[in-house]
């Protein structure tokens, strides 16, 4: 992507009397680390990047804006937010449309096609981190990486993030701008994370999990950085009543985890957010996979392609499936 | 498990339909295994999938989910939405490693006694050969 | 302090010493690395970065039964104490830590919970050869061999380990390992010195904290808040990670008529966490909270127990999902200052 | 004093007496109890200003202000609102039921300082309840001090506490009492208007004095707006904070305020020394 | 809730039914030492008065506030003790009912495990009835007026039933007058009163009653609300005529330059009307109407010089510019009456309607006789030549009805009936006509009818059974091809003039009225009624009931009935002047919602709604719930992702600790 064509686009948005800011990617603080910007004027706009280490799904920050109580007589701020979005990014943009999360004139969206994304762990794993920030670039038949002025490449299949891998939506679904030509899309990989896991006795399948969720921590990153989770006063910290108590261990772990994903049936768009947050490096894309996999399969619904489309939680078909009826 | 080991069922049951004909069934006496503890509720729809894995967590051995027959449901379509939401819930539940044993649906109607008695035979009998569910308890930690 | 030396193949005989007391060492891979008990009659390897979670979890744990009873009951019961546990392997940051954290537990009145398992837990460090990435210790008043918080150092030399006490315990341990030690000469402790020094040399990443501390609370209004906290998630990852965190809530679970009343670490980067229940919120975004964090950090705790409350593992770093770089933030706060 | 070498378990007491303060959603009720353990009883010492973490077992702990002066005898009082849901069990408690006690716990006005001087309180709903001890203590002592002045309102008459007690208090004519509702009711035979409002109309004087004041913090903020026009200077006025907290002992965090740990450096605060927190009015 | 739970348990023996297989003694005990129970009682009767008694006596003296009763299903007896406690001072819903018997007792022998699932369902009980919150049923009160859909005969006599009892009644009719179906009818069966005798006086009365509002050629637009309070919007189609101006002296008519032009509606296409026109010469109100479709000048902008009818009309009550007003008012109830469409026998092709002039419908054949129809009553038909009388007469009986290829399975209940008494007026006006019936079955079953069929078959009207497989032209003659199934002969019938027995069907339009007003259809296409039996005028929607064919096939005499007792139901809620709502229903927690609208998208009454709220400044949206809609399913709470909707009494905060004593009991 032209990257000066980003900026200059992104100055121009950001630069709009009617714009908050706009958010997007900028270079982090060392490493191979992104930061999310975000964009209050014309300047700033030139420290955005896009490229294959821009994995923050960045919709999340338009229901993570905290509404204080207004003083008597202030005017809410009603300026738009401009979003720069990847193909799997927008699929959230567009649930939240549907859900009414946010309302189409309160957002600019800025779409990037993406030819798809690096998996940070991988990365790091393989080409360890220095200090100074790094950047990596596209080419034809893979990645660049760039440190210290040397050039390093690397064929595609050897860094591409798993959700990537998996991405059936490369461009985005919904924009008002798009940067770039949509890219082409490929065939998605068959999703072998989830089909190992089921292709375990139910005993192993189980073990795997208590495994996985006794490392859990309730940090509850997976479900903040969840464009998706935007309640605010989510159930599982409520305690009147107590879904889940708030004791860590694997028993509330999994009551909380199971609801997290169960919440997303229908819903999560599969940016894989969750998992690359996970301080605990618990595998929760698998469960929300596996649930999208279900109702694709089963029920014929995908969600965050129709800004207008109707909720899967909130439907029924008639002939739903139902051979699990007794 | 022990020998004697006797699963612990909770049911939710809709008003109308199950729980009409679990009253169906002991009004023509018929005889059936005494581990299902019936929570009546006015539809299925609104059995919250997730008093499931409460109750799993808070010590049953299976769940039964039981309401009235597509298209007979008394609030029109409460049972279609419990049917998609329920649905889901066992598919992730498997997927979680919980014996699809463990949980059950079925279509009840209120002339239906005999069905009844089928349902929880077959629940019971489930929820059994799972054996008991300690993995899950909630207070299996630290109490 | 007496410097003993350690050949490596005896380190399964000087783990088998300690049998009897429940040992912990960092286990699993790479990054996953937490520590956790050690199967008897293993000796844990020590090599690794440092683990994701802080052993803090040994003296601090992230849920603790208070006390139980019966529901409608007049009657409590405190758990018994914990028995005598050794964690082998800990990093001369996260000891440190334990010393920090000590001043708060032990302000005015004991956390008789925190304390009685302080006393039954064996410290025995091990000095970072490789520093990570965003450590910086150094500039925060640690160091790759501090011995703040520890009872027996060990540095790694190649074939040995040089074992140095640091409290009674650790000479107790020494003394308990025997004739698995040997004295180390003023070769060995020169050649400890400079694998120090050579490893704090490569520590990258430091704080410049001098007069943050005052300073900071009169940048309460400054917009650096806003625009380091506008990414902020508000997960708790930062806080959990942290070995200096230390704050908690308290709730009582039932279950039937069985109930105990437990503490679990709580983040002062959740809203929950302030909220009164009248619904107003002294810490109402993320920007106040994000800010009470740093100032925690640098100038409250500073100001109660005149010691930085970080001790630059870097973890907090490491694992922000949204690069929150907190040496980056102290960048700015001097900047601002 | 026997104490529980943990100090966080709880003292069991019993609810001798309750009554309700006022009605509503958000009702107060007050909670007369007496510690089941005759030593605790007798050892228990409390100052006026102190809070005290009571709770339910099962249900959980809150931390609230004792409404009574150690003057008044051997009993507590606790005057709660029905927030949440500790308050609301506690709410379910009747006179013989159990409760649970710690503390107390925090700093305390300096009366002994004050000795000599005029105390004016200043108090607004419920936030009165760690005023009243003030009151009762300066009543019991009243020979040591330079007279008491109080000024008490809330929203409509229904909404006062200790109303039976006040409306005495103010027809005694050696202390200077004030009641005040915001708006007019039939048969209402005190003042009306807001709060800070009849601290100008009672226009106390600064003049060797003492203002305490705790409230909603709309009103707080206009009580010392007030209390400057009327000439007292910062060091002359009291309040008492009220955040979350969890332990009470200083050690969970939940109640920091600045580098303030309210639990233990409160809840009383000079405004000498509030002012400097920026958090504690936010 | 601010007062402790004092709870009291009441075991109940049922005779034996209980007690011999519960120990009903051990689960009292049990009972007593269960967190706030303060008394715990079997008796053996608890359903019995002094059973009540005891309960009531408890309350006073214990200051009981919640009360248990384990005894049989709640749906035997929880209103009968809901009434109890109510009658103690307690509210109705402070009780919960453990199901000791139909769940247990009858269905488990053994004792110990009988006893053992008792103490846990007394035990989820408690856990329940201790988070029970008080209801109350709330009143709100009901607009005095109504809405009748369809000014057809039902629609006029319930218009006229309610406007006399005093309500306001507005009345409203799609096509340009009042009258529907009967108006189009000559004489009725069996009496062979002259339809339009009997009917002309009701709609005249209908359009001078000074409590019904009549809108004719007007359409319901959209209602909204709820029984007692439903928002109605009606659409006033423009009828290019001053209303209040036309005298309906019909000179526009006659001068329209497409005059007589039209198939008119009325007379079933068989005359002809003017593209302005009165639909027949009776009808109600007597206003001219044009047809936008047909006017010259509006549809083509141009008619000569000046249109006609406005050059004519000495009332000047022609106006082009006329455009559609909508008028909104407010009702309590809403009677349905939409009636019926005639089966259209073009879908049966074997009949050759749409090929041979000479097959007609049964209304068709109603105006050929009517003395106002096309022919002035004279049966005729068409010879290729010249009008004749038609010599051979045959009728075929069950066209669209009991017929499964047409997607009909019902019966239409009046073709029997009609064919029975056209074949009579035929045979009035044609004394020598060979007249015969094809049928499969006769279904004279109402008041009067078996003797008019009777006197039918007297007056030498052969009934054959069989129904005809094809009809086909031969020479001039019409050829209906049978089998006399008693005979098990076959026949080619050769006639002149066929008259098929067309069968009633749902209109074409219903789906509209549906929509308004969240109606189903039953299995035949027609209205669904709440109870086939007991509640056959109400539906599921309170408020809204459905009287005449839009229900199902009916004669006159049952829509009528029918529409008085429509007209009667709805004028409880009317007389009543309130409505009382459940109190049973979802609440919405504004203050957690995040306005997804999840909800909304479920209830399938329509009963939540999203509205704009300030929160502290900020327009947020949220759902509401309409108390006056929900019927408390709770279908929605599952789908709230923040919990924040929740059906009273059955709140997640309820049900959770059920199944936590379930489940922590061993």
């Amino acid at each position: 992507m032209d990257l000066d064509k980003l900026r200059e686009t992104a100055a121009e948005v950001a630069g709009r009397d009617d714009v908050k800011y706009l958010i997007g990617w900028k270079k982090g603080s060392y490493g191979y680390r992104i930061a999310p910007a975000f964009v209050e004027d014309v300047e700033a706009a030139a420290e955005l990047i896009f490229s294959p280490l821009c994995t923050a799904n960045l919709a999340t920050y338009l229901t993570l804006v905290e509404k204080l109580p207004l003083p008597r007589g202030q005017e809410p701020d009603d300026r738009k937010v401009a979003l720069m979005v990847k193909g799997c990014d927008s699929r959230a943009v567009a649930q939240l449309l549907a859900e009414k999360g946010i309302h189409r004139d309160e957002v600019i969206v800025i779409g990037c096609p993406c030819p798809g994304m690096v998996d940070p762990d991988l990365l790091a794993e393989k080409y360890p981190e220095t200090e100074e920030p790094a950047e990596l670039k596209w080419s034809d038949d893979g990645f660049v990486i760039v440190r210290d002025g040397e050039e390093t490449a690397v064929p595609r299949d050897e860094l591409l993030a798993e959700k990537c891998r998996l991405c059936r939506y490369p461009n985005p679904v919904v924009s008002d701008i798009m940067l770039d030509d949509p890219v082409e899309t490929w065939e998605p990989a068959e999703d072998e994370g989830v089909t190992e896991i089921e292709e375990k006795e139910v005993d192993g399948r189980w073990a795997y999990w208590q495994e996985q969720f006794s490392n859990c921590i309730r940090c509850y990153s997976c479900r903040n950085v969840c464009p998706l989770c935007y309640c605010q006063d989510c159930i599982l910290d409520r305690l009147n009543p107590t879904w889940v108590n708030r004791s860590v261990n694997f028993s509330e772990n999994t009551a909380f985890n199971i609801a997290r994903a169960f919440h997303l049936a229908g819903r999560c768009i599969e940016c894989g957010e969750c998992e690359r947050v996970c301080p605990a490096n618990i595998p929760l894309g698998k469960l929300n996979r596996k649930l999208a996999r279900e109702i694709r399969d089963k029920y014929g619904f995908e969600p965050g392609l129709e800004p207008e489309g109707e909720p899967f939680q909130a439907s029924y078909k008639p002939d739903d499936p139902e051979d699990f009826i007794l | 498990m022990s020998a004697n080991y006797e699963p612990n069922i909770v049911a939710f049951l809709c008003n109308w339909c199950s729980y009409a004909g679990a009253d169906l069934a002991g009004t023509s006496r018929v005889q059936y295994p005494s581990n299902v503890q019936i929570i009546r509720v006015m539809c299925t729809g609104r059995v919250n999938p997730l008093y499931v894995v409460n109750a799993l967590q808070q010590g049953a051995d299976g769940v039964l989910v039981s309401g009235c027959h597509p298209g007979d449901c008394h609030y029109m379509e409460g049972n279609y939405f419990a049917r998609r939401r329920l649905g889901m819930l066992k598919d992730l539940l498997e997927f979680a490693g919980v014996d699809p044993r463990r949980f059950h649906m079925s279509w009840v109607s209120a002339s239906e006694g005999h069905k009844w008695k089928e349902v929880v035979e077959k629940t019971v009998e489930d929820a059994r050969e799972a054996g008991p569910f300690e993995g899950f308890r909630r207070r299996q930690i630290d109490w | 302090m007496s410097a003993m030396l350690l050949n490596k193949e005896k380190w399964p005989d000087f783990v088998g010493k300690l049998t009897g007391k429940k040992l912990w060492a960092p286990q699993g891979k790479g990054e996953e690395m937490r520590f956790a008990p050690v199967t008897e009659g293993e000796a844990p390897a020590l090599e690794y970065g440092n683990t994701r979670v802080p052993p803090k979890q040994a003296v601090f744990p992230q849920t603790e039964t208070m006390f139980r009873f019966q529901l409608g009951g007049e009657e409590v019961e405190v758990p018994e104490p914990e028995e005598e546990t050794v964690l082998l392997g800990v990093r001369p940051c996260d000891a440190r830590s334990m010393a920090i954290v000590d001043n708060l537990f032990g302000w005015e009145e004991d956390d008789p919970y925190y304390f009685k398992r302080r006393e039954l837990v064996t410290l025995v460090g091990l000095a970072c050869s490789e520093p990570g990435l965003n450590c910086f210790c150094t500039s925060v008043g640690g160091g790759p061999a501090s011995t703040e918080g520890l009872d027996l150092l060990m540095t790694d030399l190649g074939e040995h380990y040089f074992l140095e006490a640091v409290t009674e315990k650790g000479e107790a341990l020494l003394k308990e390992a025997g004739d698995l030690l040997e004295e180390a000469g003023d070769d060995k402790v020169k050649e400890k010195d400079k694998k120090i020094e050579e490893s704090a040399g490569k520590i990258k990443r430091s704080v410049d904290h001098e007069g943050v501390p005052e300073s900071l609370p009169g940048l309460w209004d400054d917009p650096l808040w806003q625009s380091v906290s506008a990414s902020c998630l508000g997960c708790g990852t930062c806080t959990y990670l942290c070995p200096t965190c230390h704050c908690f809530d308290i709730q009582d679970e039932v279950e039937g008529f069985d109930a105990r009343r437990c503490r679990m670490w709580d983040s002062c980067m959740f809203g929950e966490y302030t909220l009164h229940t009248s619904g107003h919120n002294p810490r109402p975004t993320r920007r106040e909270r994000t800010r009470n964090r740093i100032n925690h950090k640098y100038s409250y705790f500073v100001d109660k127990f005149d010691v930085i409350a970080c001790v630059g593992c870097g973890r907090c770093i490491n694992l922000c999902p949204v690069n929150i770089d907190i040496v980056e933030i102290l960048r700015q706060v001097k900047e601002a200052i | 004093m026997k104490t529980n070498e943990n100090p966080y378990i709880p003292y069991f007491a019993t609810v001798e007496d309750t009554w309700f303060e006022t009605g509503g959603e958000r009702a107060i009720k007050t909670f007369k109890v007496v510690f089941d353990d005759e030593e605790v009883r007798k050892n228990w010492s409390h100052r006026p200003g102190q809070c005290a973490m009571i709770g339910v077992l099962g249900v959980g702990e809150s931390m609230i202000s004792i409404s009574c002066s150690p003057t008044e005898g051997e009993f507590l009082r606790f005057s709660v609102m029905k927030m949440g849901k500790v308050t609301q069990a506690l709410h379910q408690l009747e006179a013989g039921d159990k409760m649970t006690v710690r503390g107390p716990y925090g700093n305390s006005f300096p009366l002994e300082k004050w000795e000599g001087k005029h105390v004016l309180t200043i108090g607004g709903g419920i936030g009165q309840a760690p005023m009243r001890p003030v009151v009762e203590y300066v009543k019991a002592n009243y020979e040591k001090y330079g007279g008491l002045t109080m000024i008490y309102g809330a929203r409509t008459s229904g909404d006062l506490c200790f109303k039976n007690e006040f409306e005495e208090m103010a027809r005694d004519e050696e202390l200077s009492c004030h009641l005040t509702i915001d708006i007019e009711e039939e048969q209402w035979g005190h003042n009306v208007g807001f709060v800070p409002q009849i601290l100008l109309d009672v226009n106390p004087s600064p003049e060797n004095a003492i203002a305490v004041t705790c409230g909603p913090p709309i009103m707080i903020r206009f009580v010392l707006e007030n209390l400057k026009k009327l000439g007292f200077e910062d060091d002359q006025i009291y309040t008492t904070l009220e955040n979350r907290m969890k332990c009470g002992i200083g050690k969970c965090g939940r109640c920091n305020a600045g580098n303030m740990y309210v639990c233990k450096d409160g809840p009383v605060f000079n405004y000498a020394t509030l002012k400097e927190i920026p958090e504690a009015f936010a | 809730m601010i007062e402790k739970p004092k709870i009291g348990v009441y075991v109940c023996h049922c005779g034996i039914n209980i007690a011999s297989t519960v120990d009903v003694e051990t689960v009292e005990e049990y009972a007593l030492k269960l967190p706030n129970v303060e008394v715990a009682r079997t008796y053996s009767y608890m359903c019995s008065d002094p059973g009540q008694a005891l309960i009531k006596e408890d309350i006073k003296e214990h200051g009981l506030n919640r009360i248990i009763v384990a005894s049989c299903s709640p749906r035997m007896h929880e209103t009968t003790f809901r009434k109890a406690i109510q009658e103690a001072g307690l509210n109705p819903y402070f009780l919960e009912m453990a199901n000791i018997r139909e769940q247990c007792s009858w269905v488990h022998q053994d004792m110990e495990e009988a006893t053992a699932k008792a103490k846990k369902l007394v035990t989820a009980s408690v856990a329940k009835v201790r988070l029970l919150e008080a209801l109350e049923s709330t009143e709100v009160d009901a607009e005095p007026a109504a809405l009748i859909i369809g000014a057809g005969i039902a629609g006029i006599q319930a218009a006229l039933d309610i406007a006399d009892a005093g309500f306001k009644t507005y009345l409203v009719e799609k096509t340009p007058s009042v009258g529907g179906r009967m108006a189009q009818l000559d004489k009725t069966f069996p009496t062979l009163d002259c339809s339009a005798c009997i009917l002309t006086p009701k709609m005249v009365d209908c359009a001078s009653h000074p409590n019904i509002e009549l809108l004719t050629y007007s359409e319901v637009e959209e209602i909204n609300g709820f029984i007692g309070n439903f928002d109605v919007r009606v659409r006033k189609k423009a009828r290019y005529v001053d209303f209040e101006k036309c005298t309906g002296c019909g000179d526009c008519a006659k001068e329209c330059r497409v005059a007589d032009r039209f198939p008119s509606e009325f007379d079933e296409g068989m005359g002809k009307r003017s593209a302005i026109y009165l639909p027949f010469p009776q009808a109600v109100p007597a206003k001219y109407t044009i047809d936008p479709e047909q006017c010259l000048y509006l549809t083509r902008g141009k008619c000569g010089k000046e249109p006609k009818c406005q050059e004519v009309c000495g009332a000047d009550a022609i106006n082009f510019e006329q455009e559609d007003e909508y008028v909104e008012f407010k009702v309590g109830a809403i009677i349905v009456a939409t009636g019926f469409d005639p089966f259209d026998p073009s879908r049966k092709p074997e009949y050759g309607y749409d090929d041979y002039p000479n097959v007609i419908t049964g209304m068709e054949m109603e105006r050929l006789v009517s003395a106002s129809g096309p022919t002035g009553g004279k049966v005729l038909i068409n010879n290729g030549k010249e009008e004749i009388e038609p010599k051979e007469v045959a009728f075929i009986k069950c066209v669209g009805s009991r017929d499964e290829s047409v997607g009909n399975e019902y019966c239409s209940r009046v073709c029997c009936m009609y064919t029975a008494k056209q074949a009579h007026l035929i045979r009035e006006k044609l004394p020598d006509a060979n007249i015969r019936i094809y049928y499969m079955d006769v279904r004279a079953f109402g008041k009067g009818y078996e003797e008019f069929y009777d006197r039918v078959r007297r007056e030498n009207v052969r009934y054959i059974r069989g129904n005809p497989s094809e009809i086909f032209k031969r020479g001039n003659k019409l050829v209906v091809k049978a089998e006399d199934t008693l005979t098990s002969t076959p026949l080619e019938d050769e006639v002149d003039l066929v008259v098929l027995g067309v069968g009633l069907e749902p209109r074409a339009e219903m789906r509209q009225v549906m929509d308004l007003l969240r109606l189903s259809q039953s299995g035949d296409r027609f209205f669904l009624e709440a109870h086939p039996k007991l509640r056959p005028v109400d539906t599921a929607t309170e408020g809204v009931f459905l009287a005449g064919c839009c229900q199902g096939p009916k004669d006159i005499p049952d829509t009528v009935a029918q529409a008085k007792g429509a007209a009667s139901s709805a004028m409880i809620p009317l007389a009543r002047g309130s409505v009382t709502i459940d109190a049973q229903v979802a609440e919405v927690n504004e203050a957690t919602c995040r306005g997804c609208g999840f909800c909304v998208e479920i209830c399938p009454y329509s009963a939540i709604e999203m509205v704009t709220v300030n929160r502290f400044g900020h327009e947020i949206e949220v759902a509401k719930v309409n108390e006056a809609l929900c019927k408390g399913c709770g279908s929605c709470s599952p789908a709230c992702l923040s919990d924040s909707i929740q059906p009273k009494s059955f709140r997640d905060r309820q049900i959770l600790p059920q199944i936590a004593a379930l489940g922590a009991m061993k």
